[in-house]
């Protein structure tokens, strides 16, 4: 995982790697009956570490696309998000196509940069974590920051000198994404027993149980 | 068999080439046409992704040139304040250079970039290529400072003398004497500091910054090429530093056979 | 070349290096035109006193008057007694980066803002004085040892010095080129250029030398014309000396 | 005034004070004392955040050492084999050595890192640390192949003329003679590029390797205390760089003064 | 001391610097115990031809044979020739970071599985023998030149050599230690070492030398015992070197 997404996964103070994606996993293991080590890796490398076999799974809010299934397998889906843009609370923007001629940031390889790339006239921008694209958004750097609707609440809405500053301007009309476990293409074994645990955990409805205590609503 | 102290000297640019080292003029032959025939072989017989990545690059190099010449510039001018503070018999002047010497060359340059970019960004807001350029040379103008201390003390002391007696004052001698001898010093250590930027604006990539390694990365996140990708920007930069350094070498020769002075 | 008003004035100047008194309580009245000439062995003091008349030396304790100016005080502008001062050292000293008459225009053309054509003009006629109008435009490594010393000579009367000092500037030459940097020497002291000059050449002392000063350990041992130093010098010291030099 | 051609050398690590140079000497305490009282002023007067980022911290510190000695170690044995290799009269091995060492200058060491552990980690499964050691070492074991080549043949060839002699061959008379007399001039230099190599292991946080930088940003993504976390990141690796430069410097003098050869 | 069998034998030997024939088709037979000294002007190819013998130098044609082994040969382990023949250099070329008694026993420890114990009771036996005894704990920089030259010697004996080469022993050395060295190298011939000393010392020549041998530009002039080179030389080359030297 790559443990700068809060809130799906992060280090807290104590250091250890926490979020909604990680006790959903937990769960999810729990209920498959195995075990996991979860470890923190960059994201514009996480594909290329599952592909060297460094890790066997990657759980770190990975949208399923057709062009990253052709590369590797993916689980059933366990979670539905939407790319949403901060934005500063003085833009009057409300959909990306009013930010053209501007600079837009989002994260290395996500959907969120994905999105923002394939608009022409934005100005797309690239970061090795969605922090310090927020961090610039903050600075004044940039004009906006794409990426998935928690993520963006957790930035825009929970944290105390960001509230101040910035905002939600709308959630992108890209389409439902679902994330999913990605595993190296062909490697059925792991990917049965994530499935599994996934199944066992939404049947169970435990998935409600993440969502209130990291996302709130 | 009194063994005087020997001072090893490997400079953080390229290796560069000269025909009094044969071994290394000879790798630099190898490097360059091995790249070269790579770069092409891979490009021809894979077009797919290789083309692509190639095709993808160039204003990434663009912007590594742009960063990497904006920083020089800066940090020359830097190093040359840094170096006469560092020589000037005025206390504070000379503490200060020193200090910023000693500050900057502690810390590595990633840390700095990041505290240049981000931590200073809360106070000053500048673009961010801008904010690259001003680390870039606030770090490599403490090296420069070394560089035009080194090459202005290289100057007899006789030739500041000769000028003082004739009238001149101190910044007069400084610049109609001592520094336009000192550039034929000062001038390869250049050329390395100059590679060894360009190298080191790679840094600049974690900064958003959409240098070459970061149009490459971006080009191996979404296409999963990372092998291919990492090797061609690997080697266009080999490319690119290999010409420098032949540059510097040839700049070098010339200021040691160019009999005007 | 007896005019009688002193241009240099040196009262009890002594000049230490850490612990070692380079020049110990030294004074000398020179008067303008008055040709002097400095002996003394190796360390003596003698360059170490010539440097502090124009101040590449700052004194330690005493007082030096050049043309009237006390070079120690604060209110002198130390670079305008320069001016009036020339220096010709034993390396010769020019400017590498520079052709033979670009050394000379330099000074002038940068400090006394004299036109570029003026200088060069006034450049050319000095390097015939000291008989090398012909390499005006040549870089000084391409030029012999005695060639640089008189273009280094011609260098420093650019600047129309009231004053020249010479610290050795015939002992880093060859034996053949010592002739024609002593030859333009000569001519200059005809002119009747006030020079104090530190050399070993006895010859062009006795030939040129109004005055002779022998100088060890940093003092003035012995002072008198020619005649009286080669002929019957007072100090044991001096004897010693000369013994050993002629 | 035949100018002698001056070799400027600015080395890539910390400057080094030296009794030499009153200057970065006297700057080498102001930095030092300068960084520890900031330090302990910012923990104490703002316990929330500083005091809590110090204590974030020091597993990172230690994860910055081990990655620093174990790719020294390996750096010295690649820099020692490429350095007999450079002097070597096989023009293969000589061919290999220079070849290295010129690819390996040419290409930015981030540019390595993210070569060796993403791409070459499709061929082999090597873990984070492992692989980061492997790519520093194998960067910086070019760079000491030029410190031990240039150590090497600061020895006097009359050693070799006299081990050869008595009957050693090539290969004892390196071992037997030359190495124990080349390390006193490896050693400085070596010192320095342990320096530069600790101050570029922060580029393995690029990496995912949880080293000070990363712990560091790890803490500023969370906390978003970006200003105060770079703040103390840097003053860690000053007074840990302005610590180990004293020691090179303590080294080199006892090598000048220590008489027992 | 007129033992027949030749011990080196050297054939042709010619060895060239690029165009330059710094050893130029020389053929010489060294007894078993002879003393054969060499002469010439600077740059005539002395240390050059002594080097080839012990092939520091690799010969460009022609052949060496030392004890009957053919040194060019690939079968030949050069090292084990080099072991037969110590040699020592103008510069000592002692191990700096090797005591005087370390700077003996290292090679016949490493080199002949000399026992440690061993080694040292020999190397102590021949620093007595170079009058050094007592410096046998001493680094090498702290010895003088003499000193050093003579546990330089010392240490080429402790392997124990057939052959001693010596090339200019003692020209680095201040006069005073001259006879120090020369002292040891007599007695080295008096014990019957075979020796081939290239010197400028010609008392020890005429004193020790079985054979003076004159090389200039290569090639051997002339050679023949001291008395005859010393009393009528033949050729005119010997006679101008030797007014000079002596
Ligand atoms: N910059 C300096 N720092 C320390 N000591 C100096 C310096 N310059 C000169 N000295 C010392 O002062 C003493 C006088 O030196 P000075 O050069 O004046 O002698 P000199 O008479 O010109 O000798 P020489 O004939 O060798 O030129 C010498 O002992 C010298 O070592
Ligand atoms: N390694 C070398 N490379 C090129 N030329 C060499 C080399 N060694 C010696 N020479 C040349 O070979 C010639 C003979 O040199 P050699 O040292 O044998 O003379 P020498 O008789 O020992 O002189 P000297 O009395 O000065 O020691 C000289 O012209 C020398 O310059
Ligand atoms: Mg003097
Ligand atoms: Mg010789």
């Amino acid at each position: 995982t790559d443990a700068t997404w809060p809130p799906m996964e992060f280090v807290n103070a104590d250091k250890e790697i926490v979020g909604f994606d990680i006790d959903y996993m937990k769960a999810a293991a729990k209920e498959g009956g195995y075990q996991v080590e979860f470890k923190s890796v960059a994201w514009d490398g996480i594909f290329g570490g599952l592909e060297a076999g460094k890790y066997d799974a990657v759980c770190s809010s990975v949208t399923i696309t057709e062009e990253r299934k052709k590369t590797m397998d993916f689980s059933m889906p366990y979670f539905k998000v939407r790319q949403a843009l901060v934005v500063p609370k003085e833009s009057n923007a409300t959909t990306l196509e009013e930010m053209t001629g501007k600079t837009v940031g989002a994260q290395i390889g996500t959907t969120g940069y994905f999105a923002i790339k394939e608009m022409e006239g934005i100005v797309a921008k690239s970061y090795d974590e969605i922090g310090l694209a927020m961090e610039d958004l903050f600075n004044g750097r940039i004009d906006g920051v794409v990426c998935d609707d928690p993520v963006a609440a957790q930035y825009a809405l929970q944290r105390e000198d960001y509230k101040a500053k910035l905002k939600i301007a709308a959630v992108l009309d890209t389409g439902d994404e679902y994330y999913g476990v990605a595993v190296k293409k062909g490697n059925t074994e792991v990917l049965d027993l994530i499935n599994k645990g996934i199944q066992a955990v939404e049947e169970k409805g435990l998935a409600n149980e993440f969502r209130a205590k990291w996302i709130g609503q | 068999m009194t063994q005087e102290k020997i001072i090893i000297d490997v400079g953080d640019g390229a290796a560069i080439p000269s025909k009094k080292d044969m071994g290394l003029f000879s790798a630099w032959r190898i490097s360059f046409c091995g790249a070269i025939v790579l770069l092409i072989y891979l490009v021809i017989s894979r077009p797919d992704p290789y083309l692509k990545i190639v095709k993808f690059l160039p204003d990434g190099i663009i912007v590594t040139f742009q960063v990497t010449f904006f920083s020089i510039g800066l940090a020359l001018i830097i190093g040359l304040i840094t170096g006469l503070g560092r020589i000037s018999r005025n206390r504070i002047a000379n503490a200060i250079a020193s200090t910023y010497i000693e500050v900057i060359r502690g810390i590595p340059l990633l840390v700095q970039l990041f505290y240049i970019y981000y931590a200073l960004g809360r106070f000053v807001r500048v673009p961010d290529m801008v904010a690259a350029v001003i680390a870039m040379s606030v770090c490599y103008g403490a090296y420069m400072g070394e560089v035009f201390r080194a090459g202005i003390e290289s100057i007899d002391k006789g030739q500041t003398e000769a000028a003082r007696s004739l009238g001149f004052n101190r910044t007069q001698t400084m610049f109609y004497v001592i520094l336009p001898q000192a550039w034929r010093t000062i001038l390869p250590p250049v050329g390395n500091e100059f590679i060894a930027l360009l190298k080191d604006t790679s840094l600049v990539s974690i900064l958003a910054v959409a240098d070459l390694l970061r149009r490459g990365r971006e080009f191996a996140a979404e296409s999963f090429a990372y092998f291919e990708t990492y090797t061609i920007i690997a080697l266009i930069y080999l490319l690119i530093t290999l010409l420098l350094s032949k540059l510097v070498s040839i700049m070098e020769d010339r200021l040691n056979y160019y009999g005007k002075f | 070349m007896e005019n009688s008003e002193p241009i240099i004035r040196i009262e009890n100047v002594t000049k230490r290096f850490g612990h070692l008194k380079a020049v110990d309580n030294v004074s000398l009245t020179i008067k303008t035109g008055e040709k002097v000439v400095i002996i003394g062995p190796s360390g003596s003091g003698k360059s170490t006193l010539l440097r502090t008349i124009n101040r590449l030396e700052e004194i330690t304790s005493g007082r030096i008057l050049v043309d009237g100016m006390d070079i120690m005080d604060r209110a002198t502008d130390i670079n305008r007694v320069r001016m009036e001062v020339g220096m010709v050292f034993q390396n010769f000293n020019l400017f590498p980066h520079k052709t033979a008459l670009q050394n000379l225009t330099m000074a002038p053309v940068k400090l006394k803002k004299i036109p570029r054509q003026e200088a060069e003009k006034n450049a050319l006629r000095l390097l015939k004085k000291v008989n090398i109008a012909e390499k005006a435009d040549v870089y000084p490594t391409q030029l012999s040892g005695g060639q640089q010393q008189r273009v280094a000579i011609a260098r420093a009367l650019a600047m129309n010095p009231k004053i020249m000092l010479f610290d050795e500037p015939t002992s880093a030459l060859d034996p053949e080129m010592i002739g024609e940097v002593l030859d333009v020497m000569k001519t200059l002291a005809l002119e009747g250029m006030t020079m104090i000059v530190v050399t070993h050449e006895m010859g062009f002392a006795r030939e040129v030398a109004d005055r002779v000063i022998f100088m060890d350990h940093g003092a003035v041992v012995e002072e008198g014309t020619p005649e009286h130093f080669f002929k019957n010098p007072t100090h044991d010291r001096t004897k010693l000396f000369l013994s050993q030099i002629l």
